[in-house]
């Protein structure tokens, strides 16, 4: 069982837990969004700061468990400074890997950490956790690119 | 007997429901025809209750363990299944229920606390037919009590049909919804409810469609009856009871407020406030009906398997055989359409002479069950002059020699009253 | 293991429950412990439904055959036993739901459209408390935005009680309606009902009661409770998911308009107006669930059978033996009261440096079932400063041994995290 | 089955049927009622007048079944003419012998052709049917006696 385990809680996952890159609000930002997992209750409030078509910073406040937070915390790593247009290819990259059911093979050289999450997808209540932030960051960066005249709202 | 349209393998389905064997009335063989009151249910529809309840229960979403995983699975799939059955084109847009009739209500509810485009109030309109069963009347008449809205309704033809001569006078653009029954469960008639729905969707209104008895007789496409909202009930497709399907078009689902509330509708509860789930989930408060859905996803998978053009067919057949002997039958008068080709299989009757209940007390001696009485359709019966009826429903399940039974036994009615 | 208190027949009673025979996480034995969430179904309960459904299935009261007399003796019978389970005075009181959360979203709905002495407006006061489930929270939101009276609520004290200090400030002549839960199904904890029954009756105050943690431990006497309202849900008291229960005091029944319209519920319908049948029938619109109603039955027959007293003492011996053992993992917090005579079986609690999710998991690869998150109870959670926390739950087949593997399974939790 | 029929379909039920007693509404009366049976429909509107303590006429329009087309005939030639409690006393009798599910002896010196529906308890869906036309005669009755001044209300 501990094998089962280790698959999901794999030490990448564990140390981004323990140490969450980039975590904190902070400004400036265009959007902030607060998202919850129903059903067990896991919360995030993350904004976005996009310069151009370029991803700035991600900052954000995540309360839930190892899975969701490590996710948050790799998410961040993966799109900070990409243009937005590449972060949104990783997103969905990561979208297709957890929705796998554990048939994708991940690809290192798109989610790095990300990778680690491979194990996520055979534990169906833990997707939404992994996708907990990345649902959030792409919800508020549509929000960013719907408004033709970003302002800031802080 | 061979009449064209029948299943072919009339005797395996029959098989595959253990009720069909039992003996009533003294070591009489069962002759089941009312099933338009409720259906029976096959073996597979069972046993995947059984083993759900014996090897997968859990509560669904909340819990994460293994067998919550399972029965989550289990529940969801069936509304992958549902959806895939009525051709909804997102199984977000299925909301199970606990029959059709909470479908109806919920409906009706929810408008009456709606703001905005989809408020119900004075001098609005809602339109309804004089065929409804009560499940689909009475909603509607405490929705304009309490709103101030106007009831209205089509009338019936001689025939049995509606009267649709006056409908651009009923729907109007004072009309807010329009609720209609698909298939009449005491007439018969089959509605036009695509050319209905396109009428009211020019002047704006909404379009429920009741398809209790639609569902288990025909193909159902919601997308092409051009309603906003198709509702059925399980334990007449051969599901159990306690539990029922609203399908709602998503837009509509997504702009009207909660019905009841209460665990796994929220998104997020503090004292002072709440925020709602997305649908279908805003709409399914406490512990839904889990076994139940399992059964129903069987269910459809199983009248899918036999193929519901093929159970169509079938109706038709049947149906037709029975207006035949029915018709054979002195002093005995069908209500509504008397060609099967335009009807359902529920056909409802007089017998000069006779009392309904009485009918239905004789044929019960034989072995036969029919029903007596309004069938929750008093408007109609009021319509025909009639307080009730007997009705005869099939399904796919009926043989013809099972109407032979039936005729047989409305000659002895008739006999043993001493009519004629 | 001998505790004070535990089922003799512990054993026995197990190989009632075919699910616990089976085994999750690649072979091992399945710790159930979820039990607050949904109870496990003794086979009698699953052979009740099977022999129903293969041999008695049919609509009730309105179909007059042999199969509609057996399957309305049978449902109506369930209503028997149930309102003997609950002692309630009279089976009318006793009105079938699809859950605990439909209940009681039928009084809160059935109030909003109330006339007369019942009327709930602006300036009247509805009193919950803290520690509700959400669902005998929002239902009541809802009726405070729609009528404008006003939400209030008992706080909790910090072993996670009920602050009754300021009862007298909360229950006034103001307040309309007091609705509390029994049992709470996140700190345990049993609240003196009969008590604050007594207060809101000196204002005239409605006393609803979400028995949905009591009904499954507690003997349940309705009247001595206090209460107008006693609402609790099948799939928790062994019993199938898909029927709840509300019991309500005769008057208050009959004063009330209806809920739900549709067929069943009504005395006369035309098309201009309808009137409704008595109680219970007044408030059970369509086909009710009727397999379901028989699985109850069965389900409240089987617990009165091994005796809610011997129930309860059995819960309380685990409770007792469950909080020790918690209490001995370092860095475990348990919610609610510690003391095993004044709570249910339900036991939530913390583990320093590990997410409740995490527990679960861990402890799910092991075999063992727990709730993670805010289990339908999040004011409860943020009351005491935290978002989630993991629910350990027993039921009357839950043994020591257990209890046993879920403290091992938390010590290897730790472990496992590297907490401690 | 003809056997079990005809314990339900005694000949005098079906006379009554056929040739119900005092049938139609008349003048005076001092309570109108309106009774339905929910299930099947059967409907009732039943009059009754009472002169002091005696049941001078009860006059009724019923729809519905032979049996309780029949029991409303058989009620009218059993009240009729009696004192209210008399009337009241039969009527508990009736109650007794369709509520014993067969097992009630009826006593024909009191319930005369009534104890034709000794066979109708046998059958719990038709026991409504029987009751029907007595439930409306006790309500009327029971209006009446409720009301201190009785009034003509027609
Ligand atoms: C205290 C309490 N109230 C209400 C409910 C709601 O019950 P249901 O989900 O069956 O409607 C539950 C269980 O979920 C509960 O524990
Ligand atoms: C046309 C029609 N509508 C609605 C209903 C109500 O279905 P249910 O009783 O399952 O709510 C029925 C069946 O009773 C029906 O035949």
């Amino acid at each position: 069982m501990s094998a089962e385990l280790d698959a999901l809680y794999q030490e990448i996952i564990l140390d981004h837990y323990k140490n969450p890159h980039h975590a904190g609000l902070r400004e400036p930002y265009e959007a902030e969004v607060h998202h919850v997992n129903p059903t067990c209750g896991d919360e995030v409030t993350l904004r976005v700061h996009l310069d151009g078509d370029r991803v700035v910073d991600v900052s954000y406040d995540a309360l839930g468990c190892s899975i969701s937070q490590a996710s948050a915390s790799v998410m961040t790593d993966l799109v900070i400074g990409r243009r937005v247009e590449e972060a949104l290819a990783v997103h969905e990259e990561f979208l297709a890997l957890m929705q796998g059911k554990g048939t994708v093979e991940p690809d290192e050289d798109v989610l790095e950490d990300g990778i680690a999450f491979a194990g996520v997808a055979k534990f169906p209540a833990r997707v939404k956790c992994a996708l907990l932030g990345w649902m959030a960051w792409k919800d508020a960066t549509s929000q960013v690119l719907r408004n033709d005249n970003p302002q800031e709202t802080a | 007997m061979t009449i064209p349209g029948l299943l072919p393998e009339l005797e395996v389905i029959r098989k595959d429901f253990p009720i069909l064997e039992r003996t009533v009335a003294g070591g009489q063989p069962l002759v089941y025809l009312d099933s338009a009151n409720t259906s029976q249910k096959p073996q597979c529809v069972i046993d995947s209750m059984v083993d759900h309840l014996e090897r997968h229960n859990a509560n669904i979403s909340r819990a994460m363990h293994a067998l919550g995983a399972e029965a989550t699975e289990a529940f969801e799939g069936a509304r992958d299944r549902v959806a895939a059955f009525v051709k909804a084109p997102s199984r977000d847009e299925v909301v199970f229920t606990k029959n059709a009739s909470e479908a109806l209500n919920l409906v009706a509810n929810t408008l009456a606390w709606a703001k905005g485009p989809l408020a119900v109030g004075e001098g609005d309109e809602i339109v309804i037919t004089e065929m409804e069963h009560h499940s689909n009347i009475v909603p509607w008449q405490l929705l304009a009590e309490r709103t101030g809205a106007t009831l209205r309704w089509f009338g019936l033809t001689d025939d049995g049909r509606l009267d649709l001569s006056g409908v651009d006078d009923l729907i109007t653009e004072r009309t807010k919804v329009v609720s209609l029954t698909w298939v009449s469960n005491m007439l018969g008639t089959i509605n036009p409810v695509a050319d209905i729905a396109a009428r009211a969707r020019e002047v704006g209104a909404l379009v429920v469609v009741d398809a209790s008895q639609a569902a288990p007789q025909l193909p159902v496409d919601v997308v092409a009856s051009g309603a906003d909202f198709v509702a059925f009930t399980g334990h007449k497709v051969v599901g159990p009871t306690g539990i029922g399907v609203l399908w709602g078009r998503r837009e509509v689902l997504e702009a009207l407020p909660p019905f009841l509330g209460g665990g796994e509708m929220i998104a997020t509860v503090s004292m002072e406030r709440s925020t709602w789930a997305g649908i279908p989930h805003k709409f399914e408060a406490g512990t839904p009906p889990i076994v139940e859905a399992v059964g129903l996803g069987a269910a459809v998978d199983y009248l899918d398997a036999v193929g519901m053009e093929a159970i169509h067919a079938h109706e038709q057949a049947i149906t037709g055989y029975a207006l035949e002997g029915l018709l054979s039958v002195p002093g005995l008068t069908v209500l509504g359409p008397q060609d099967a080709a335009s009807r359902g299989g529920a056909v409802a009757f007089e017998l000069a002479g006779v009392h309904p209940h009485d009918v239905a007390q004789v044929l019960d001696t034989r072995g036969i069950a029919v029903r007596a009485g309004h069938h929750c359709a008093k408007p109609a019966h009021a319509r025909f002059g009639v307080q009730s009826s007997t009705r005869m429903s099939s399904y796919l399940y009926t043989t013809p020699a099972e109407i032979d039974a039936l005729v047989e036994g409305l000659h002895y009615t008739r006999s043993y009253f001493k009519v004629g």
